[in-house]
């Protein structure tokens, strides 16, 4: 299992020099931002520690409070 | 270049340091003026040099030679000597002049090896230029045939004739394939295989982008169709360009045979190619993870046949493709009569005899067999296929079905992307044109092949005016318009 | 020489190709309408016309300009990004929902004993070459794998018939109308509205295209596909079809006459593993293609591996269990789909109608 | 190009480490071909599982036959348990992709098949298309019965209920078909096998089921009336008693049954009208039967007997209070409105449902004599 995140983390590090070269700030601080959010997923699944997920928060939100869900009124 | 006789002819001896073949012959004119003729012997026809050449100046009568020129410098001396010219030192003269006498032994015009044929023309390329030039000339005699000579390699100096039909091909093409080969600086180019990785559009794909051909009546008919073709003198394979991939299932014999016969045979290498790429990895993620799809009968045989081997199943496939690769590869390399024994001993002893210890599973054998067999069925194709079908079976052992399939998928995804020379490599699959499936997986009647093909942006679209079958069929008697 | 745009029909092949991928989704609809899903493609398509109305109009509107470009025009620079940032979320989550559903299929059904994540990486690798080779590329190699998949559907259809039991949609359009209301918003949110992803291809494509038209077709070439898989699955499992979980895949186990050739649904899984991949892969592009709109990177070549990898992660927290996507794509999901394909679309019609009226007469010129 | 090779190779990388899992060697498997549930004691089962032998099975002509097969049984409370159970006993992983039958004893079937039949459809392994079979005794022994032409007794069973044209009284029934029954109103049936002395077995009638219990048997005739009913009937041979204890024999070669539902004024009632076509095998004593007058009252005594047997399935299903017709659907489909109230108790329903039954049948052949030789 770890191989599997060490091998993805490895890979998403890798278009970091390419990019360091082009010295384009954007486009490293848009992957290392994706590349560190891929990695908290992925160390928490590893952990298996429940790890926050906004759709499931706006699913939750949506049901509870505004009732825009077909269970409500089955 | 000096004025007298001797100093030029040490300065070439320099030149050539007493070359074994550096031959030199001194004579006079009539009117008693020194004269030298030096010639490199072997690239040179002896006869006309001492009948046309030596005995006309030693009368005084002028030299009525095909070819001549003048050369300034000792570089262009010894260039004419080197290509199989003579060249005459006259005393008082400032430069000297060569006259064309090659002659060097070639081989005779023969039926290539590599692309045999039942019916169709049998005679292939030779090693010379000028004869290779004369055979396609032979077939298209147009005027609008160009052959353009280029010279590449700084030390091997090999003449290429690029030739194309200058009101079919598109000029765009010839100037990509111009500017390609200008670029290329070597030393030395042996064969049109160096030539090929140059210019082709993506060198590091598996598979070719540039077409090679023995036979000038394909290279004919590759000219109509608005590609052009690259003769190398000194290599009887012509290189024609842009090449697409469905012409790795085309054999000049096509369109020699009837249609239906022709369509066949199409299909059949298709699926011979995919047979071959894909037989072994198919079977291993059958039988190692999709074991519902296979019938219980076959099951039974399969599974008892691997109960006693002692290797995975996807070790064994392995094993038995490298033994095939082997043997195929041994196959070729021994001369040819040594060739076939080893072949065909290899193969049926091996098997049955790894079969019989039950090191292997019968099935894995007739598996690995009938993929290698097929892979022969389309030489071209079959280089690419052998790289690929170990990939493919890393793929199936490792995630059976579905990694079989997203393979397949990225090569499929591959090959769209290559292209050759600007034209798209699977042209008439990937960039879908139904239309122009005709003359490509299935052959039509030629008849309906009216069109060249589109990606070539050919100048001249038609291939030729409809046939006008009407004309003579209403006389035939089973028309069924008696009363 | 090889042109760089997409031609109508390559267009249409992806288009037809995305729409495929609902194959993994038939049973949202299934779940709920029961003997009478296939009629509901033709009721989602009815409450898809106003987003098809909407392609059409801007498709007019702004001949050959993708959705990004649309939004930029309408809503002015500023506008125009939080819009595209507002696709950006909403793709991102088609991308993570069709590639949850596609991990979980593969994990119990092909792979039956690797972790769901493993079968997440593989495919987005398979998602990552596809996208590394150019969508032009995949574009022309759809042509021809389009019409494969639908001859091996075709085939598989007509191997079934002799199976098939027509008195199992016998009691049609009985249910309580709120089923019927409920199963179309969730095949016009779920399986068309994910089909605005192709909008944005707007901009790729050649001069001939017109964007309304080639919509239309891609739409009704997916309805037809769908009503075809819902009544293979009716047809053959009959009332069991509310209750399985993946009927298509089941209603495949079920054919098969002949011991030789009996066990097929391995070759059928490939083809709905196919098709859902195309899913994935365009709606991948799409979110990848909002994100460089957005923040006006100059390529995202650089972010397809991390933004695969964050798709591959978040997938396994997307829902509460992968297992299960069934449960949210009922209840919730169609909800918050109808808010972006059908919301926002009209909004940004509206607005630019008002635009282009509030132009016209004082300048009396085209925009 | 080279970036797109090292992804490659870089995406590789996780798997060479990582191995494959569901990569299962054929050797590692054992190929269960049939499985039987029967009860245990106090709500155990004991399930007993075929599984082949691949070396014996291979086709060896004239080579001694031993078995291809072996059957293991454990038992314990759940099935899935017992499925691991024998994984660890057995050296292999059990390997249900190619089943081909459930055997239940009918123990086990009085008890009820909720928590066997869940097992099965939940499996991801197993296909719907499985026949499910009723064994007399227990489900054990029918697995164990004596082999003729086949190299499994599963298959034996398999074939049996397939091919044996001659005498159609059962019809092959797939789990889904009885999960269809166990979720609407009708309920299902399931063939009975029997196992008579020395290795002769018979298909003695098919047992009722209402929802996932099994509420009785039907014997061979009532069926076959039943299968006349629900015009599944793909024709075979019956016999007639005739008053002076003569036999009238005749093969159905053609039955069809339009079963209409009807609905007055809320009154819902069945119509089924039967059409039968049959052959005359033997008969002791009528006499010549090529004259038109013979064929009539041939044709009249056929009717009589068959409209005698299609009423006594429906009182028999009455009783046992199972919708064996699909009446319940059938009335559903026609009539959704009318029938809603009616449907919700089907029990009461069905008990006093008014059926009206015509038989019409035409004899077209006497075989190959025109008249008794005597």
């Amino acid at each position: 299992m770890i191989f599997v995140i060490a091998g993805f983390a490895a890979l998403t590090a890798y278009e970091l020099p390419g990019l360091i070269k082009r010295r384009d700030a954007k486009e490293i601080a848009a992957v290392t931002l994706i590349t560190a959010a891929a990695l908290y997923y992925f160390v928490c699944y590893a952990l298996s520690v429940n790890a926050w997920s906004p759709m499931d928060r706006l699913v939750h939100w949506l049901e509870s409070g505004l009732g825009l869900s077909y269970s409500r009124f089955g | 270049m000096s004025e007298s006789v001797e100093k030029n002819i040490q300065r070439m001896e320099a030149m050539f340091r007493g070359d074994r073949d550096f031959v030199v012959r001194e004579f006079e004119l009539p009117d008693g003026t020194k004269a030298a003729v030096i010639f490199i012997d072997g690239l040179v026809n002896a006869k006309v040099i001492s009948e046309h050449v030596i005995k006309p100046l030693m009368r005084g009568r002028p030299v009525n030679v095909s070819e001549t020129g003048s050369a300034f410098s000792d570089e262009e001396a010894a260039k004419a000597m080197l290509s199989g010219d003579t060249v005459v030192f006259i005393d008082g003269i400032g430069s000297a002049e060569y006259y064309n006498t090659k002659g060097f032994p070639t081989r005779q015009v023969s039926e290539p090896e590599t692309e045999t044929v039942i019916r169709g023309p049998r005679e292939g390329f030779t090693e010379s230029l000028q004869m290779n030039t004369a055979l396609v000339r032979r077939k298209l005699k147009t005027t609008h045939l160009r052959m353009e000579l280029i010279q590449i390699g700084e030390r091997s100096k090999t003449a290429m004739c690029l030739c194309w039909l200058d009101d079919v091909a598109n000029p765009e093409l010839i100037d990509e394939v111009r500017r390609r080969l200008e670029l290329i600086d070597v030393d030395g180019v042996l064969s049109s295989g160096y030539i090929e990785e140059y210019i082709e559009d993506a060198p590091y794909s598996v598979f070719q982008t540039i077409g090679s051909t023995e036979k000038p009546d394909v290279v004919a008919g590759k000219l109509l169709e608005g590609r052009c073709a690259l003769l190398v003198d000194g290599t009887p394979f012509a290189l024609t360009m842009p090449m697409l991939f469905v012409e790795n299932f085309h054999s000049p014999e096509d369109y020699a045979i009837r249609p239906y016969f022709a369509t066949f045979l199409r299909l059949i290498r298709f699926a011979a190619f995919f047979v071959s790429l894909a037989l072994p990895a198919f079977y291993v993620a059958l039988v190692n993870f999709h074991q519902e799809l296979i019938p219980a009968p076959l099951l039974y045989t399969i599974a008892s046949a691997s109960e006693g081997t002692p290797f995975s199943l996807t070790v064994e496939t392995a094993v038995m493709l490298l033994t095939f690769e082997i043997l195929r590869e041994a196959g070729v390399r021994l001369p040819r009569p040594a060739g076939q024994a080893v072949s065909i001993v290899g193969a049926l002893v091996m098997g049955q005899a790894a079969i019989e210890a039950g090191v292997v599973g019968a099935p894995v054998v007739i598996v690995i067999a009938l993929s290698a067999m097929s892979g022969f069925v389309s030489p071209t194709a079959s280089n690419a296929v052998a790289v690929l079908r170990w990939l493919l079976l890393l793929a199936a052992s490792l995630t059976g079905g579905f990694g079989l399939v997203m393979t397949l998928l990225c090569v499929y995804l591959h090959l769209t992307s290559l292209t050759s020379i600007g034209a798209p490599y699977l042209h008439p699959i990937a960039p879908l044109s139904p239309r122009e499936l005709g003359d490509t997986i299935v052959r039509i009647p030629v008849e309906m092949m009216i069109n060249r093909p589109s990606p070539f942006h050919t100048l001249d679209k038609r291939r030729k005016a409809p046939y006008n079958r009407a004309t003579f069929t209403e006389g035939l008697p089973n028309e069924g318009s008696e009363p | 020489m090889s042109e760089k745009k997409l031609t109508k029909w390559q267009f249409i092949s992806i288009g037809v190709f995305f729409m495929m991928g609902t194959i993994l989704h038939t049973s949202f609809v299934s779940a709920i309408a029961g003997r009478d899903a296939w009629l509901i493609p033709i009721m989602g398509f009815v409450m898809f016309l106003p987003t098809l109305i909407f392609c059409w109009r801007i498709g007019n509107m702004f001949p050959n300009t993708g959705l990004y470009e649309i939004n930029e025009l309408v809503f002015g620079n500023i506008g125009g990004r939080i819009v595209t940032f507002l696709y950006f979320l909403f793709f991102l989550n088609v991308a993570t929902l069709n590639h949850v559903e596609m991990s979980a299929f593969s994990a119990t059904y092909l792979l039956r004993g690797t972790p769901i994540v493993v079968c997440g990486i593989m495919i987005v690798m398979a998602a990552v070459y596809a996208i590394k080779k150019g969508i032009i590329t995949v574009g022309r190699a759809s042509g021809a794998l389009v019409i494969l998949m639908l001859v091996l559907n075709a085939i598989s259809f007509i191997q079934a018939i002799p199976q098939m039991d027509i008195d199992f949609t016998a009691p049609a359009m009985v249910q309580s109308p709120g089923v019927y209301a409920r199963s179309s918003h969730i095949s016009s949110t779920i399986m068309y509205g994910e089909g605005l992803a192709l909008m944005v291809f707007a901009g790729r494509t050649g001069k001939k295209v017109n964007m309304g038209k080639s919509m239309l077709i891609i739409m009704l070439i997916a309805m037809v596909y769908m009503i075809q898989i819902h009544l293979r699955e009716v047809l053959l499992l009959g009332p069991l079809v509310q209750f399985t979980r993946l009927p298509s895949l089941e209603a495949a186990r079920m054919t098969g006459k002949s011991d030789t050739v009996s066990r097929t649904e391995s070759i059928y899984s490939l083809i709905m593993l196919l098709c859902s991949l195309f899913r994935v892969l365009i709606s991948f592009f799409v979110s990848l293609s909002a994100l460089r709109k957005v923040f006006r990177l100059k390529t995202y070549q650089a972010l397809v591996v991390p933004m695969a990898a964050f798709i591959a992660a978040y997938s396994l927290y997307a829902l509460e269990s992968p297992e299960d996507s069934y449960f949210y794509a009922v209840n919730t999901t169609p909800f918050i789909w109808a808010l972006f394909t059908f919301v926002l679309p009209m909004f940004t019609l509206v607005i630019a109608v008002i635009k282009r009226k509030a132009k016209l007469p004082d300048r009396g010129g085209a925009v | 190009m080279k970036k797109t090779a090292s992804i490659l190779l870089a995406l590789c990388m996780p798997f060479l480490l990582s191995g494959c899992w569901s990569s299962e060697e054929i050797t590692t498997l054992a190929i269960v071909m049939g499985i039987g549930v029967d009860a245990a004691a106090d709500g155990e089962y004991e399930v007993t599982v075929q599984i082949a032998q691949p070396s014996n099975l291979k086709f060896m002509s004239g080579g001694d036959n031993q078995d291809a097969y072996f059957n293991a049984s454990s038992t314990g409370i759940g099935i899935q348990q017992q499925m691991h159970q024998f994984e660890t006993e057995l050296s292999r992983e059990i390997y249900n992709g190619h089943m081909e039958m459930i055997v239940i004893g009918k123990e086990a079937a009085e008890g009820g098949l909720e928590q066997i039949m869940d097992y099965f459809y939940r499996e991801s392994e197993a296909r719907f298309n499985i026949p499910i079979v009723i064994a007399d005794g227990k489900a054990s022994d029918l697995l164990d019965v004596e082999l003729k032409l086949e190299r499994l007794p599963v298959s034996r069973l398999a074939g049996m209920l397939s091919t044996n044209r001659v005498d159609m009284v059962v019809r092959k029934i797939t789990m889904d078909d009885f999960l269809r029954n166990a979720v609407s109103n009708s309920s299902a049936t399931l063939p009975i096998i029997e196992q008579l002395e020395e290795g002769a077995l018979e298909t003695k009638g098919v047992a009722v089921f209402d929802k996932y219990k099994m509420v009785g048997e039907l014997d061979q005739e009532q069926a076959r009336s039943m299968l006349i009913l629900t015009n599944k009937y793909g024709g075979g041979i019956a016999t007639i008693e005739l008053p002076d204890n003569g036999v009238f024999t005749f093969e159905i070669t053609k039955s069809s049954a339009s079963v209409k539902p009807e609905c007055e004024n809320g009154e819902l009632s069945v119509n089924a009208e039967v059409y039968l076509e049959f052959r005359v095998s033997d008969v002791s004593e009528i006499g010549e039967l090529y004259s038109d007058e013979a064929r009539h009252n041939a044709e009249k005594m056929v009717n009589a007997a068959m409209f005698e047997r299609l009423a006594d399935v429906i009182t028999r299903s009455r009783e046992l209070n199972a919708d064996v017709f699909d009446f319940a659907d059938i009335i559903y489909c026609r009539y959704p409105r009318e029938s809603e109230s009616s449907i919700k108790n089907w029990d009461e329903e069905f008990r006093n449902l008014p059926v009206s039954i015509s038989v019409t049948s035409k004899m077209y052949s006497s075989g190959a004599v025109l008249k008794n030789i005597q």
